[in-house]
Parts: structure tokens; sequence; C-alpha cells
């Protein structure tokens, strides 16, 4: 339990518990066909705001997200950081920009990653696609898309992005 | 409603590492201070509140069964809260509750971390299947939000150093607070490494060890104690990935704010109120929440940084302890916040103290700004 | 001070894997079952409480990803308790007392097929004297079931009748896990777990949510007819040191008599949240409940929703009221090793 | 959405940190003297003894700080015994969960009670530690407690 190079002032207490992760069925859904290489949100009957990755529920109106849309694998970047620490656990090496992507006709956005550019050119509003790893890499994570990368595409105004209720 | 009031305030020091005491140790550091303060005896305590972020920090389930010897808590009640950041806060909320609802008449409350029982970056982000190698911990969270805060309003790069500075600038009068950095200011910020652009290292919160406690009573228990009335306090909270939400301005702060106003009378916080013990993790966040807590208008409240409004020596002083920038006990940095303003109304927050402060407020968020949790304190009753 | 009333109560089937949903999709049924029976939604919800616990499924934060299944716009009133939904009905409860809100909803939810629960349980003993040793759930209640026997308190003979009418009562309960009829001979041949406990006197594995709605005397009856009124509540919490308890008594339930004044009321149902059998016959016992028809929906024993089990007795004893318009009931909700933090409720059908 | 046609996705995933705990003065003391084969009490001012050394008196309230050495020996307050020890046990073989008051003391230890069949255990009878050939200042310095011959 303890290790003789601890430094004196504290004792190691080891805790490990095993789990068995379930996705539960709009994840799963989501996954399964992000493993075709397709990004499917899903919509609230109520507001009809469109959400990606779907976890099953609009938390607007508290109502399921029944209706499944198709999206493009096309965007915006929303907002963005560029991140310079290692982060334990995260094997990318930094720096590396971590952006807020939002897909169109999708009303949220995701956190991925964006390259294929200088990180100083990178801006709120560009206009971004996936990169997608070989198909035969595919599986059921959205690490499908290596990273967005921009796309010669006229920058979005994103104030016009925010989501009002239909 | 019932009045209640803050009749005592005790925290620990703060540090990167507590090591030496017990988790029990550290909050009944805290709970001695508060009572101590309160001038009362643990018969007078009714029910306990106890408040922590996740029990992944330290490993410990519901922590209050464990605690419950240290806490003064055996037979009586005790409660347990958690809401992410704003914890804190809403354990405040939750503690004065109990008081304003009649039933019992003093509640301890306290709250705490020991952040050095862990990483918190481990604890809070295991891998889970399925999911893509994205976190960059909280200020890669947080970073882009603060981004679009600038994109809009387009405020100089120097107000996130000055705020980091001036923060730690207080810290330096308060001897509780866990960084201490002499000589601070905005060049020395300047020059420390970029960890989440446009965030540096200055301009991030520690990560600590520490605990708060306070003592709630009501009026007809308060005597001649010295008191910090409890005039408006609220929680507001909005779904996480819910679509519509601003989190630059988030409306569940506009809310939360609007609430305590009305509660406490207040209509022009910005004269009304004498200083501000605001959550502020990251820099920017000072201009960012001073626009939500309706301090001045959207895209202003870079200005009141930069003209210096926010210094202990300003009109509206905001976190004259050093701030969540300065000290950083997640569970307890809410009730920090708290607790800092009642000891300005109470005059009791010397070195850092506000001349004649007579109204306050605290301010805790947490989550992806989501989660909201303020009160006003008052030397005054009505 | 404001009285308050229970309205309506909804619990999702107690399920042993319930894989396929997420905590949203566990909660959100129950939350629309509640709203639809009482023809509300959540703007007429003045404040909003849940119960849960991280570590049942390993990830920080469990109850903002519950959250999602709620109606969040406008923002709402909200917070968290981590600990069973019986305390954040208490909580709730003083909200509406102090003024700050008419109505609240409260909701629980916990899965504990994901994970181990015996190990998990382990983490809420002492960090540095207790857990190290890796006590399971089991084996610390059966240090409370051998001195509950030892002293002739409770008999074996109580515990088999315990379990053998908790299958029975399952039977009318539709989201009860275990309703299989189980025989004397069936539980005497089963097999020890932790001394003197056996498998059948534990509660089973189980996943689910369940959601509540209580209201202020102004707004009871504008939701139903039938309110059931908080009569009393009380909970208290004994010591973290295992050891220096007399695990013979409960103190916390003897505060609660007393402070409830429960002596002189005769009950005429009552829902224990007892997840191993022995307490059965301890708390009724204790709470002079020996000919008062005791968890008539089976209890923990048949359906054990960790961080609901507790709100579950509470809504339970709400339904018999209701359901046989009876006049009192008497609800109870624990936390921790060996009934180390009691909750006492007694509900009320007249005003 | 309640869809069981659907394939679930599932997959194994663990939790696992090396916790660094700080023990405080009196469960140092107590850490250091099972090291050293003796274990360590706490004793109120109304003179109760607490062992393992209590922090705090539940019932006054009190912090504890005077230190009294109590045990090795004690007696079994309450046992379960179980046979098939589960993934978490740190014993492979049938033992029980006690609690044990120790000589001296006047409140019990949690701890594990071997090498003996469940029929040999009952309250009231005698136990001794077995301590630990590589002593880490752990409550894990006891192995477990035998029943004396």
């Amino acid at each position: 339990m303890s290790d003789d190079q601890a430094p004196k002032d504290y004792k190691e207490s080891f805790i490990h518990l095993e789990y068995q992760y379930t996705a539960g069925s709009a994840t799963t859904t989501f996954l399964n066909q992000v493993k075709e290489g397709r990004l499917v949100g899903q919509s609230c009957p109520k507001c009809k705001a469109v959400y990606v990755p779907p976890r099953g529920s609009c938390p607007r109106c508290g109502i399921a997200t029944s209706i499944e849309v198709p999206l493009t694998d096309k965007g915006c970047v929303e907002s963005f950081t560029v991140v310079h620490i290692p982060i334990p656990g995260n094997p990318i090496v930094p720096p590396y920009v971590c952006a807020m992507i939002r897909l169109d006709e999708a009303d949220i956005s995701f956190l991925h990653l964006v390259q294929d550019i200088e990180i100083d050119q990178i801006r709120i509003g560009m206009r971004v696609q996936a990169v997608w790893k070989p198909k035969d890499e595919w599986t059921h994570s959205l690490e499908n898309i290596k990273w967005f990368a921009p796309i010669d595409e006229p920058d979005v105004d994103v104030s016009t992005l925010r989501f009002k209720p239909s | 409603m019932i009045q209640a009031g803050v009749i005592g305030v005790g925290q620990t020091n703060y540090d990167s590492k507590r090591r030496d005491v017990s988790m029990a140790g550290l909050v009944r550091e805290a709970i001695d201070k508060a009572m101590l303060a309160a001038d009362i005896e643990w018969d007078a305590v009714d029910a306990v509140v106890l408040g922590k972020a996740p029990d992944m920090f330290e490993g410990v389930i519901m922590p209050e069964l464990y605690l419950a010897d240290a806490i003064g808590a055996v037979g009586k009640p005790v409660l347990r809260v958690h809401t992410a950041g704003s914890v804190g806060g809403s354990t405040a909320v939750i503690a004065a509750s109990h008081v304003c609802s009649g039933q019992f008449k003093t509640v301890l409350t306290v709250t705490f971390e020991k952040q050095s029982e862990s990483n918190a970056t481990w604890a809070l982000s295991p891998r889970y299947p399925y999911s893509p190698h994205i976190n960059a911990g909280a200020g890669g969270y947080f970073a882009p939000f603060i981004r679009e805060y600038i994109r809009r309003y387009e405020p100089p790069e120097h107000i996130g150093w000055k705020v980091a500075a001036k923060d730690r600038q207080n810290a330096l009068k308060n001897p509780l607070a866990h960084l201490q950095i002499p000589g601070i200011d905005e060049k020395m910020v300047s020059e420390t490494p970029m960890l989440w652009e446009p965030l540096r290292y200055l301009e991030s919160c520690p990560s600590s060890d520490g605990a708060c406690a306070m003592v709630i009573t009501s009026e007809d228990r308060v005597g001649s104690r010295n008191v910090a009335w409890i005039r408006g306090m609220a929680v507001r909270s909005e779904g996480t990935l819910s679509a519509g939400r601003d989190e630059v301005n988030p409306q569940g702060g506009i809310d939360c704010a609007k609430d305590i106003y009305q509660q406490a009378g207040i209509h022009n916080p910005r004269t009304e109120i004498d200083c501000a013990e605001i959550y502020v993790p990251f820099s920017w966040y000072e201009p960012m929440w001073l626009e939500n807590l309706g301090f001045c208008d959207l895209g202003q409240g870079w200005k009141l940084t930069d003209e210096g409004v926010t210094a202990l020596d300003g009109s509206l002083p905001v976190n004259m302890s050093g701030g969540v920038l300065s000290s950083n006990p997640i569970g307890a940095s809410g009730m920090i916040r708290f607790g800092e303003a009642a000891l300005q109304v109470m005059g009791l927050a010397e070195d850092h103290q506000v001349e004649d402060a007579k109204i306050s407020m605290g301010h805790a968020y947490g989550g992806a700004a989501q989660f909201f949790a303020m009160w006003i304190v008052s030397s005054s009753k009505d | 001070m404001k009285k308050v009333a229970v309205v309506g109560y909804a619990q999702h089937k107690i399920l042993p894997n319930a894989g396929a949903l997420n905590e949203v999709e566990l909660i959100m049924p129950v939350v629309h079952k509640v709203f639809n029976d009482l023809g509300i939604s959540q703007d007429d919800i003045g404040f909003t409480c849940s119960g849960s616990c991280d570590y049942l499924q390993g990830a920080a934060f469990a109850f903002v990803e519950g959250l999602s299944a709620i109606q969040t716009s406008p923002p709402i009133k909200e917070s968290h308790v981590e600990m069973d939904a019986a305390w954040a009905l208490y909580e709730s409860m003083l909200k509406i007392k102090m003024g700050d809100a008419d109505t609240a909803l409260i909701y629980g939810f916990g899965k504990s097929s994901p994970g181990n629960l015996d190990s998990i349980i382990s983490l809420q003993m002492d960090p540095y004297y207790i857990s190290p040793l890796w006590p399971d759930r089991v084996s610390l209640a059966a240090l409370q079931a051998q001195i509950l026997l030892q002293q002739k308190i409770i008999t074996h003979d109580e515990m088999m009748a315990t379990v053998i009418e908790a299958r029975n009562n399952a039977a009318n309960n539709p989201n009860a896990l275990l309703t299989d009829h189980v025989s004397e001979d069936l539980y005497q041949a089963d097999s020890l777990i932790s001394s003197p406990l056996r498998g059948f006197d534990c509660p089973p594995i189980s996943d689910g949510a369940s959601a509540m709605v209580i209201a202020s005397e102004d707004k009871a009856f504008e939701f139903t007819d039938n309110p059931i009124w908080i009569e009393g509540i009380d909970h208290s919490i004994e010591s973290s040191n295992l050891g220096s308890r007399d695990l013979a008594t409960s103190p916390t339930i003897q505060n609660a008599i007393t402070n409830l004044n429960l002596k002189n009321i005769n009950f005429d149902v009552a829902e224990l949240h007892t997840q191993f059998s022995h307490e059965v016959p301890f708390l009724r016992k204790l709470l002079n409940l020996t000919n008062v028809p005791t968890n008539l929906s089976g209890g923990p024993l048949v359906g054990n929703v960790m961080m609901c089990a507790g709100l579950d007795a509470i809504g339970k004893t709400f339904q018999s009221l209701v359901r046989d318009q009876s006049d009192h009931g008497i609800a109870h909700a624990s936390s921790g090793p060996c009934l180390q933090h009691n909750m006492v409720v007694h509900l009320e059908r007249h005003k | 959405m309640n869809d069981s046609k659907i394939n679930l996705l599932e997959a194994p995933f663990e939790l696992s940190y090396k916790y660094k705990r700080s023990s405080g003065p009196i469960m140092s003391k107590f850490f250091e003297g099972l090291s050293q084969k003796k274990i360590f009490g706490t004793k109120s001012k109304a003179q109760k003894v607490f062992a393992p050394a209590a922090e705090y008196d539940p019932d006054t309230r009190e912090a504890l700080t005077e230190i009294v050495e109590v045990g090795p020996g004690g007696t079994i307050e309450s046992w379960s015994w179980v046979n098939s020890p589960r993934s978490h046990h740190l014993l492979k073989t049938p033992f029980a969960f006690a609690l044990i008051k120790l000589d001296g003391a006047d409140t019990a230890m949690l701890h594990m009670v071997s090498d003996c069949d469940e029929s040999d255990l009952s309250t009231g009878k005698k136990v001794l530690p077995v301590w630990s050939e590589n002593p880490t200042e752990a409550i894990t310095d006891i192995n477990y407690f035998i029943l004396e011959s």
C-alpha cells in the first residue's frame, strides 16, 4: 500500500474500483452512426433544438429528443482555446487547439480539436470540416474524427448562432 | 420569513497541502474558529449542514457519515450538499433556510476540500469508454467562454492581468490566503506561462486545502452579538447542454442576482452594495460577472476593472480577501465568498476591511457556469 | 409555520440492470408521470431538489447529467444532496416552510449495476481506520444483526419471516424487482454471505429513479383532493465511530419518537428503509409497529434503489394512505452503515 | 427511448487512484505505534478510552489529545463470518470482520479475525493481533487478530 520513496508527511491509500459502462440508448444510437462515419443529432419535438451528440433529452423543455436529424460534418468554431499544458491522461502534445465546434443545423456545440492551420490563424466564426481517420480505424467514438480543419468558406457571425425556439 | 444572520465565521489557513491535519482535523479547525467567533457552545447547535464538491476528490463517499463526530453532529440532523463549484454558496443558503424555515434556531455549516489528497484533474476526469481525449481541465473548459467575451466587447489584454494582480495584492492583506506573492503586479502576471489561451498561469486559481464554517442563527438568538443579517439569498440552475444558453452571460446568474436584490430592496447594486466577494477562478470572470450581476451594462465590466473601481480602495471593491484566485479549496470556495461578505459588514475583515461596509454580496457559481448561489448581507436588519 | 403535503409520487420499475437507460432516461419518465398525474408542469414547481451518489456509477457530477431530464429554461431554483433523496425532500420542505417556494419537485436516482456496490460502500467508512480493510456493506450490517440476535432483541425466525413476507408483499407491487416466493426451506438452504446474513436477507442490486411533488397548504388542494400532510419529520445521525455505538439500540430513532411525539399515534401503515432483514423486526420493535402493516410494498428487500429507497419509503406510505383512505402512516429513511443516520416521517391524511 | 432492440454499447472502466492521506497528530501517533506493535487509544476528560485513537469524542464533542496504550489483546463484541471472501477482501481464506474491544479501551475497533473456524467464535472471546512483518504505519500493520489459545 505504501511506497518507500513517499515523503513522510502522507500515506498512500490505494482505491481501485471497477465499473461496467453502458452508453444508454441515445448515446449508443449516435455512436453506432459515428462508427459508419455519420453524425446524427436529435431534435426536441417541442422547441426543435437540435442536439449533437444527443443525450436523449432537451434540457430546455425537459422532454425526450426523439427525432433523428442527420447532420453534415461541417460547421464553425464557436469559440476555442489553445492548450499549452499537458493534461494527465491526455496523450495530445501541447500546444493544441480545443474548440467548441458548432455543426451546421445543430443548436449546441461540442469540444474537439482544430488542426491543419497555424494556431494564430484560428478565429471564432471560422468554417471547419471534420477530418476523418481511415475508415478501417473507425470505432464507436468521436475520435473517428481526427480533428476539424478549416475550409474555404466565409466566416460566420457567431452572434447569429444563438438558438431561438420555434 | 424568519430573520437570520451570521454570528460567526471560521476559516482555516489555506495552503496547497495541509498535511498537518486529517480531513476531520481540517474541518474541525474551521468549526472551532466559527464557534469561538459566534461565542456559542455545542448545545446551542441545532443542526449541521456540510458541503463539498465531488466525493472523488478525497475518495470518501458521503463524508458526513465519517465526519459526524468531528463536525459535532452526533444526535443532530445533518445534511450534505453537493452542487458542483457553487456548493459552498448553496450550502450557506441551505443552512440559512434551516433557520428561516423556523425549524431550527442555530445552525452550524461547514464546507471543505482537501485537494492534496488527490489530483483534481484525475479525480474529475477518469477516462470513460467511448469518450475522446478532449478534456483539458477546468481552464480548458472556461477559456473559450472568456475568448467569446473578449470577441464581443474587445477589452484590452491587460484586464485579465489586472484582476489577477489585484486579487493577489488583496491576498497579501489576508494572512489566511493560500497564494502570498510579494511584489505581484500586472507585469509579473503577464510574464507567466500561457496555460489555456487567453489564460496565463497567474490568471488561474490554485488548488488548495482548506475549510470554512459559519454559525447562522435566528433573530431571537442573536443577543448582543455582532451579526451579518441575511437580507436576500437565492439559487438558480440551468441545464448543462441546453440549446440557447449564453455561457458568457448566463440567464441563471441574471435571475439569481435580481432575486436577491429584490429581497434586499436594492435598486442599483452599483451604488447600494459596498463590496462583493464574487467567484472568480479565472481572471476574466471578474468583468464577466460584474455585467452578469447587473453592476454595469454589458460590455462595461472590464472598464470598471480597468478604472480601479473593484480595487480594495475603489468604490466597489471585489474580492477583498484575494478571492478564488488566491485560495481555492473547491468545496469551500463558495462559502468563503459568503463568509468574507459577512465579515465585511461585521467589520471583522481586518487588513482587507472595506471602510464602512454596510451591505455586501457573496456569490458562487459552478458546473458549466450553470449553477448559481448568492446572498446579500448587511450590518442592519432592514 | 406552513404545513407541507405530499401530493404526488411516481416510481420507475426497479431494474436489475438499466443498462439501456442512462440517468436522464430513468428520471424523465417518473418526473413526467408525477406531473401528468397532477396535471402540472415544471412551470408549476417552485423548487427542485435531487439525491444521488457519483460513486455508484463512477462518474463525478452524476447529478449534473441527471439535471438534463428537467426543464431548466427559464433557470430554476434547484439544489442537490449527495444523500438519499429523502433528504432532498427534507431540504425542499424547509424551502416551502420559509416561503421561498409553494411547491417542490424531488427526485432520486441510482444505478448500482455498473459497479461493485460492496466495495463502493466500503468508502463510506473512516478512510484511515476502516475503509483500508474494505469491509463490505453486508458484513457491516451483519455485525449489527449478530448483536441483535445475541441480545435476543430479534430472532432468526423473525428474519426469515421478514424475507418471506417481503416477497409475498412484492406480488402487489408492480415495480418490485424480486417477486418470487421464498419458502422456509428455500430460505434455510440459502448460503450465508456474511453470517448471520444469507443472500435472502440482503437487498438486490437495483437500478431506478423516483419523483415526488410536495406543496404548501395554499397550493396542495389545487393539485389534488388527497394531499397527505407531513405532520412530522425528524432526522439525526449517530457516531461515525462504529465501535463506540451501541448497535443494540438506535438513539436517533429514539430522538425521532420523542421529537415527533409518536408514542400515542396509532399508525395504519409503515414503510421502512430496511435494507437487511434483521432491520425490520429491530425497527418495528423500536417504533412500536409490531402490529402495524409494514413494508406492504415489499420494501428494500425486493428492490433497493440506492439514493432513492428512502424517498420510496415515504412515497409508498403516501400511496397507501391515499389508496386505503387511512389516516396515519410512518416512513423511515436511512443512510450509512448499521442505520447510522435515520429519518422518520409521520404522514397524515386529514388536515 | 426505451428501445431494447439496439445493441447496447458496454465497456469496462476503472477508477484507480492513490490518495495521499495525512493523519494529523493523533492518528499519526496511533499509526507510529502500530509499526512498533503497540496500540494507542485516546482518553477523554471523562476517562473514556477510545481505541483506535479517536480524534473526537462523539458525545461530548471534545477534541481528544491524551494518548494511552491499550491492548494488544482484546475481546470480540460482534463478528460476521465471511466464508467465501469476495474480490475486495484483503484475506483470501475464510475470516470474520469483528468489533474488538481492546484491553483497557471502552470502545471497539473494527478489524478481522482469522485462522479459526466460525464455530470457534463467540462474543467475549479473547483475541490477539497478528502483526505485519512489513509495517507501513497503516491499519493493515495488524494483519488480523487470532483467538487467544
